[in-house]
């Protein structure tokens, strides 16, 4: 078994803990009826994501033990699917591996989760709309991360797929979570059928890779199957209708790798599926932080590292990725700055992060965007959840133009969102400076067609994203307070639950950066091999040949990133501080473009109009109308002038009229059709 | 042309003849199940030229006997003797109906025409074919499993009848 | 002999009023006819059959009879059914007409 | 002399066991019926119609018992060798059992809910014993004289109960309707018969497998007809027309047994049809199926989106299920046949439990029927909520339930047999589905419950099936090899199914 990995019972136990209290606290709603006292059901679920954290820390130092080329552990629990039958048995195991892809993941779920799931229990025992809800808030937020887990511990497609749609599912039921706003319910509809947009993909994705790996011989859904014979099919093609575009054929794995992506689109929310995740902020903050922000939507992200070798071997598709992701980048950032909502500032600005980690990856730096989605967890983790303390303590008000001046006001959430606009924005030495530099830096080294262009869309959007995260760093906490007397006189930092794990996650976010220094700094400082995180991704991901880049290049690099940083926060605090009408007056003169930023370039709008009418004019309208009562009476029409006025007169009568001759009649049609086409 | 064949024109024609009176009666539903018996009986005589003889004295009583007794006496219970339903203004659907019924009847008759089965007349009939003894005696040893599930199937549809049409409710 | 051909168009014509008569007719009875008028264009349709048939292998074959019989005996029950669902339908409305049968619709 | 027929009487077990079932059954009515007298109407009545039910849940156990051991012994045996009309081998032995368990989950839903709608009359019970007596002889027929009887003796008692509560119009109509296009179709189906018959000199499988001559006009016409017949049955569109209003207006609880039995029972039967019999034919079958299982697909999708009432939303998903059925139909494989198998086991469960939860919602009189009455559910019956949630999910085929299995099972034999673009279209409209399956659950999760009057008790049958059918569905979906069960030890239902299918292809 050393080829496979070393085996380990403990990984179970990961996703298993949450799972089991979740399972608890559903048969304690929903059984026995009879909810657990509300502190005491919360303190299970931490203790069980908490658990888990301590048991992927066991599991990271067995896992650090091995030599670096079979770091791998593996937990096969039993036979999901088996007993195939024919010549391309399929069998899928339920089974858990940890390599260090996954430690990352895992630790980053766990760890995050673990914060935000105490965070929660002052979040919630503040909020008084539902006193019942607290235990099925948990439930859901522990089978959330049973799934996520599962989904990043998963050994094969299958069970990936589980996890894929669990999330998804939970997200749901999260952001409905305040069910009598019936626009939450609606943006949770909204989250699931996008999302399933991309399952779509995902799904025709799997199906078409087993095929393919069947054609050769080699039937397996579990990544190491099959990594170990894609090389078999990386020549495969398809054909295609001249009509189409690229034909006369495809290369297969081009295909497949845009179907993943697809299902990464919807879940990570990149254009042109990005529709959902700004609406799931009707949800509780702490999901907002938890699910959209640190862990789910990076599912997408995850997958696509997780198939490097199949995206290293497709480059239409990375390049497809890499250019979505910058353009989700560029628009999202500039969506962003016209947003008043705090959470939707934030929303934007992580579908705009998302981009960035699509681009690495597009690029072929799987590296740097699993770096930066590290990061990226720990400080919009962070910058979500002090959001959510600065909106507890303004009791539910989410508009910054009746915020300012909080600093004096919220005297230590004030230190921890500054961490985190520090992290974001790209200053050195915070995280957010070293990820992001990776990652620009994959962008100028790749082999993607305008890679140049790549990194400056990457350049723009860092100097827009620390544009925005300072004007709201600026409209929220300084500048002349804008807050109600009323209100201004209440506002105080929260409880220790809340409080506390916003230290410990500013930490990280000033310190995350140096598990991943990159060398250049490191050889500033001496240390050998410092980019501890990509010598420890290394076995996992498939090696490209980027363009080499001198040292110098890559400080000058550095240089101009902090350089535009710099200039984008200058702007804001002109605007923002130094002449606060500036805005008022610049988004008067480009009244139109404004206006198009604040509709979010009428997004949604376009979608409501394009796919969501259509169907449902189809479906009453064609269907039933046209179909129904017009194919009975066009039938019977047969084109004489009478019956031209029949169907006006009677048109809707027969539309599926309920009448039993009418189904006979359409028997009878259908029964002349098979019978002909069979005698042809 | 054969006594037999003429007879089977004969009988054929009136069968013909009579379904199309039922189906286009729209008057009188008494006379509507009149024709149903004068088809019945003349398909009746068409087996006895195909020499099915249990088949054909089945027919005569089962058919004509019960069944169509069986229609009567519902119309007369109902009182249901003129029909109330005068043409449908839907003539339109009907004619697609109509439409749609003779392809059916192309696409048959065509099939037929085809077919090397009706190139050679048939061979004599053995001895004893169609008989109330080889039927019996076939009946009750190949294909006694068939006997015993219609008898099923008669219990379910007198119970179903019963359930259905019994006056009393609870 | 007679000629088989014309026995089985025969049949086929029967079965073609028969499916008109079920697809125009208002009046529920006459459907209920009509239905049987069908069936026995099947039992002709296997009697003919049966006599091209005779023999299989020298051996004297009846399989289409006896499916007749069956088929006879499935009329008897449908008509049983029929008749009592009509007369069920008969006491609740009034009336016979299957074009005032729409309620469940859409 | 006439020589004695070597029959083969404990072959016939099953059917046997329930027919002795129903007819017991009507006996006992008649006799409980004197206790009339001594403990009053009300009670004798609910009394009596337990009493039956157990009756009926007992004979269809021992059917289940008796067709298990046929099929863990796992040999072909004939009920008359010289004329084998019935045989019980793996594929009729499982298919067989799993009518018995539908039915005998069926029995216990309908008791609480045929006495909320006073009509708990011994004469239901016996009447779906005698259609599953129907569907066993059906799916174990050889012979086109016994898939024809079989097949009207399932019809007759489902025409009859369709209409069992007669004193309401829409019973009425459903019955009518159903018994209406029902007979028509056998009436079509039996030309077709009559002409492969006229084709091939005999009607056992056999003989028509012998006859076939994929050129032969006549053969084409039966088989197109006979495909018709059956067509009709499975509902695949442009036959399905009848199934919403039938599956609207028929008692709830008559509704959940057909829904799921003749469906079972009819795809079985084509199976078999397809595999005995219709082999030389099935390559001009191939276009045909995959035409109707598209069309069924999207029609069935597109027309659940817009109802607004449960059964009927329901009855458009099982035409939505046939739909993605037949992709089993179209590849032909083993694999496909065997992922039908399975999917069907699947859909039993879930679309009984989906028709249970109405039944057990289902007040006296007030059937709470509209898609609306299900908000708030998640506060007043929280245990009935979660079992609904779980049955949409699996019907919509979210991973880790039932349907996900068998939508996933079915997805790979079509790519395995090449079938793509049926692939995108069964995958692309099961993203549609989803839409309209949760709505159930946003309704119950995410409303206010209305002033909606449903049961507030729930009886203990209902109870059970919900939980077993809920067990099922999450069992089939997380470790369909190894079914855990307390007294069996663990099932592999996977290889069940196929072990029951492998027959056909010389396993």
């Amino acid at each position: 078994m050393v080829d496979v990995g070393t085996e380990s019972d403990l990984l179970r136990w990961i996703p298993l803990l949450p799972l089991l209290v979740a399972a608890y606290h559903g048969i304690s709603i929903g059984v026995l009826r009879r909810p657990t006292v509300p502190r005491v059901a919360a303190i299970f679920s931490c203790a069980a994501v908490l658990l888990s954290f301590v048991l992927a820390c066991i599991a990271l130092r067995d896992l650090l033990a091995l030599p670096p080329d079979s770091r791998m552990l593996v937990d096969d629990i039993y036979t999901w699917i088996g007993a195939g039958i024919g010549s391309r048995a399929l069998s899928a195991e339920v089974s858990f591996q940890l390599d260090p892809l996954s430690a990352v993941m895992t630790l980053v779920v766990t760890f995050v989760g673990s914060m935000i799931h105490i965070y929660s229990i002052g979040y919630m025992e503040d909020d008084h709309r539902d006193d019942k809800g607290t235990q099925r808030f948990f439930c859901y937020l522990n089978l959330f991360t049973f799934s996520m887990l599962v989904l990043v511990l998963g050994d094969n497609l299958v069970l990936m797929f589980l996890g894929w749609e669990g999330v998804g599912l939970c997200s749901y039921l999260l952001i409905g979570f305040w069910y009598s706003d019936s626009w939450n319910a609606y943006c949770g509809s909204k989250a699931f059928i996008v999302n399933r947009i991309g399952d779509f993909g995902f799904l025709i994705g799997l199906f078409l890779l087993f095929n393919a790996l069947s054609e050769i011989g080699h039937p397996a859904v579990s990544f190491a199957g099959i990594q170990a014979h894609f090389d078999g099919i990386v020549e495969m093609t398809i054909a295609v209708p001249a009509w189409m575009p690229f034909a006369p054929e495809w290369q297969l794995v081009n295909v497949i790798g845009l179907c993943f992506f697809l299902g990464a689109c919807g879940k990570s929310a990149q254009i042109p599926l990005y529709v959902w995740l700004p609406d799931a902020m009707a949800g509780p903050t702490p999901v907002s932080a938890l699910i959209h922000a640190a862990t789910m939507v990076t599912a997408g992200v995850y997958m696509v590292c997780r198939l490097s070798f199949l995206y290293a071997a497709a480059p239409e598709a990375s390049a497809v990725i890499a250019w979505t992701g910058a353009i989700t980048a560029l628009v999202a950032a500039t969506i962003a700055i016209t947003q008043n909502d705090i959470k939707k500032v934030l929303a934007y600005s992580t579908v705009s992060q998302l981009g960035y980690m699509f681009l690495a990856a597009g690029c072929g730096g799987y590296t740097a965007a699993i770096f930066h989605l590290g990061t990226h967890a720990f400080f919009k983790g962070l910058l979500f959840l002090a959001a959510g303390a600065v909106i507890l303590a303004m009791h539910h008000e989410q508009d910054m133009r009746k915020m300012g001046g909080l600093w004096r006001r919220l005297r230590m959430t004030r230190w921890v969102f500054f961490a985190g606009v520090y992290a974001i924005a790209g200053f050195p030495p915070f995280s957010g400076f070293f990820s992001k530099d990776e990652i620009l830096v994959a962008a100028w080294a790749s082999h993607v067609p305008g890679h140049t262009w790549l990194y400056g869309i990457g350049m723009l959007t860092a100097g827009l994203t620390a544009f925005y995260m300072f004007r709201l760093w600026y409209l929220t906490f300084c500048g002349e307070s804008r807050v109600p007397s009323d209100v201004l006189s209440h506002v105080k930092d929260p409880n220790g639950f809340v409080v506390n794990p916003l230290w410990v996650l500013a930490f990280f976010s000033v310190t995350a950066g140096l598990v991943g220094l990159p060398q250049i700094w490191g050889d500033l400082i001496g240390i050998e091999e410092s980019n501890s995180l990509a010598n420890f991704l290394k076995p996992v991901f498939a090696a490209g040949e980027p363009h080499h880049i001198a040292h110098s290049t890559e400080y000058w690099m550095a240089f101009w990133a902090v350089a535009i940083a710099l200039s984008g926060t200058a702007l804001a605090w002109l605007l923002y501080i130094k002449k606060p009408g500036v805005p008022d007056r610049i988004a008067a003169t480009l009244s139109g473009l404004y206006r198009t930023l604040l509709n979010k370039y009428y997004i949604d709008e376009l979608y409501d109009a394009v796919i969501v009418r259509p169907l449902v004019v189809f479906s009453d309208r064609v269907l039933y109308r046209i179909v129904d009562a017009g194919v009975i009476d066009g039938i019977g029409a047969n084109g004489t002038a009478y019956g031209i006025r029949a169907v006006a007169a009677n048109g809707l009568k027969y539309a599926q009229s309920g009448l039993a001759q009418n189904y006979i009649f359409f028997m009878i049609v259908g029964a002349v059709a098979i019978v002909g086409y069979l005698l042809r | 042309m054969t006594a037999e064949t003429i007879l089977f024109y004969l009988f054929g024609g009136l069968a013909v003849i009579s379904a199309l009176g039922m189906v286009l009666n729209t008057r009188n539903t008494v006379a509507s199940v009149l024709s149903l018996v004068v088809t019945m009986v003349s398909l009746g005589a068409v087996y006895l030229l195909l020499e099915a003889y249990l088949v054909a004295a089945f027919q005569i009583m089962v058919y004509g006997g019960a069944i169509v007794v069986l229609f009567l006496f519902v119309v007369m219970l109902l009182n249901l003797s003129t029909d109330e339903f005068p043409p449908s203004k839907q003539r339109l659907i009907k004619s697609a109906f109509v439409i749609a019924g003779v392809a059916i009847l192309a696409q048959i008759l065509i099939a037929l025409g085809h077919d090397p089965l009706f190139a050679t007349p048939p061979e004599a009939v053995p001895e004893g074919y169609g008989g109330y003894r080889q039927v019996g005696i076939l009946l009750y040893t190949d294909y006694v499993l068939l006997v015993e599930m219609a008898s099923l199937l008669l219990l379910a549809a007198i119970v179903g009848a019963l359930i259905l049409a019994k006056r009393k409710i609870d | 002999m007679l000629p088989m051909d014309h026995v089985i168009a025969l049949s086929a014509i029967l079965f073609t009023i028969g499916v008109l008569g079920v697809a125009t007719r208002r009046n529920l009875i006459v459907i209920l006819m009509s239905i049987e008028l069908m069936l026995n264009a099947v039992n002709l349709a296997f009697v003919g059959f049966n006599r091209i048939w005779s023999q299989v292998d020298g051996v004297a074959a009846i399989d289409g009879q006896i499916f007749v019989l069956m088929v006879i005996a499935v009329a008897a029950a449908e008509v049983a059914v029929g008749l009592g669902i009509l007369l069920a339908m008969f006491r609740n409305r009034d009336s016979v007409n299957v074009e005032e049968v729409n309620l469940l619709k859409w | 002399m006439i020589p004695a027929p070597d029959l083969n009487l404990s072959v016939l077990l099953p059917i046997i066991l329930v027919a002795i079932g129903s007819m017991t059954i009507l006996m006992g009515e008649v006799l409980l019926s004197r206790a009339d007298t001594v403990l009053g109407r009300e009670v004798t009545e609910s009394f009596i119609g337990t009493v039956l039910a157990g009756t009926a849940i007992f004979f269809f156990a021992l059917t289940l018992w008796a067709s298990g051991v046929a099929f863990a012994g796992g040999g072909v045996q004939v009920f008359n060798p010289d004329n084998p009309m019935y045989q019980l081998d793996p594929f009729s032995s499982f298919v067989t059992a799993v009518l018995a368990l539908s039915a005998l989950l069926s029995c216990a839903l309908s008791i609480t809910y045929l006495s909320e709608l006073r009509i708990n009359h011994g004469e239901y019970y016996a009447l779906i014993m005698l259609s599953a007596s129907g569907m066993m002889l059906m799916v174990a027929a050889v012979d086109l004289i016994a898939v024809f009887l079989g097949l009207e003796l399932m019809s007759i008692p489902i025409y009859v109960l369709a209409g069992f509560d007669r004193r309401k119009l829409r019973s009425n109509e459903s019955a009518l309707k159903y018994f209406l296009i029902g007979s028509f179709a056998s009436a079509i189906l039996l030309y077709g018969m009559a002409l492969l018959y006229g084709v091939s000199g005999g009607t056992s499988f056999e003989a028509l497998r012998a006859g076939f001559d994929a050129d032969n006009p006549m053969a084409l016409v039966g088989l197109g007809l006979v495909v018709v017949g059956f067509a009709f049955k499975i509902s695949m569109v442009p036959f399905h027309q009848w199934t919403p209003d039938v599956y609207e207006g028929a008692p709830s609880a008559v509704t959940a047994y057909m829904s799921v039995t003749v469906k079972v029972a009819a795809f079985a039967t084509l199976i078999r049809l397809l595999a005995m019999a219709f082999g030389p034919l099935e390559a001009s079958l191939e276009t045909i199926f995959w035409v109707l299982s598209a069309l069924t697909i999207v029609v069935g999708n597109i027309m659940a989106i817009i109802q607004e009432n449960v059964k009927r939303m329901l009855a458009y998903s099982s035409i939505a299920h046939a739909g993605y059925l037949m992709i089993g139909l179209v590849t032909g494989t083993i694999e496909g046949y065997s992922a039908m198998i399975f999917y069907l086991i699947a859909y039993t469960f879930m679309n009984l439990g989906a028709f249970g939860v109405v039944v057990a919602l289902a007040n006296r009189g007030n059937d709470c029927e509209r898609i609306a009455s299900f908000a708030g559910l998640a506060r007043t019956r929280p245990g009935l909520a979660a079992v609904m949630a779980l049955f949409m999910l699996s019907l919509a085929g979210i991973p880790g339930t039932a349907g996900f299995m068998g939508k996933f099972k079915i997805f790979m034999a079509a790519v395995n047999s090449g079938d793509i673009w049926l692939l995108i279209i069964g995958v692309l409209m099961s993203v549609v589905s989803v839409y309209y399956y949760l709505r159930i659950p946003v309704l119950m999760y995410m409303r206010e419950p209305e002033d909606e009057s449903h049961r507030t008790e729930i009886a203990s049958g209902e109870g059970a099936v919900l939980v077993v059918c809920a067990l099922a569905v999450l069992a089939l979906g997380l470790f369909p090899n190894r079914v855990p069960t307390l007294l069996f030890g663990d099932l592999d239902v996977l290889d069940w199914a196929n072990r029951s299918v492998g027959m056909f292809f010389g396993g």
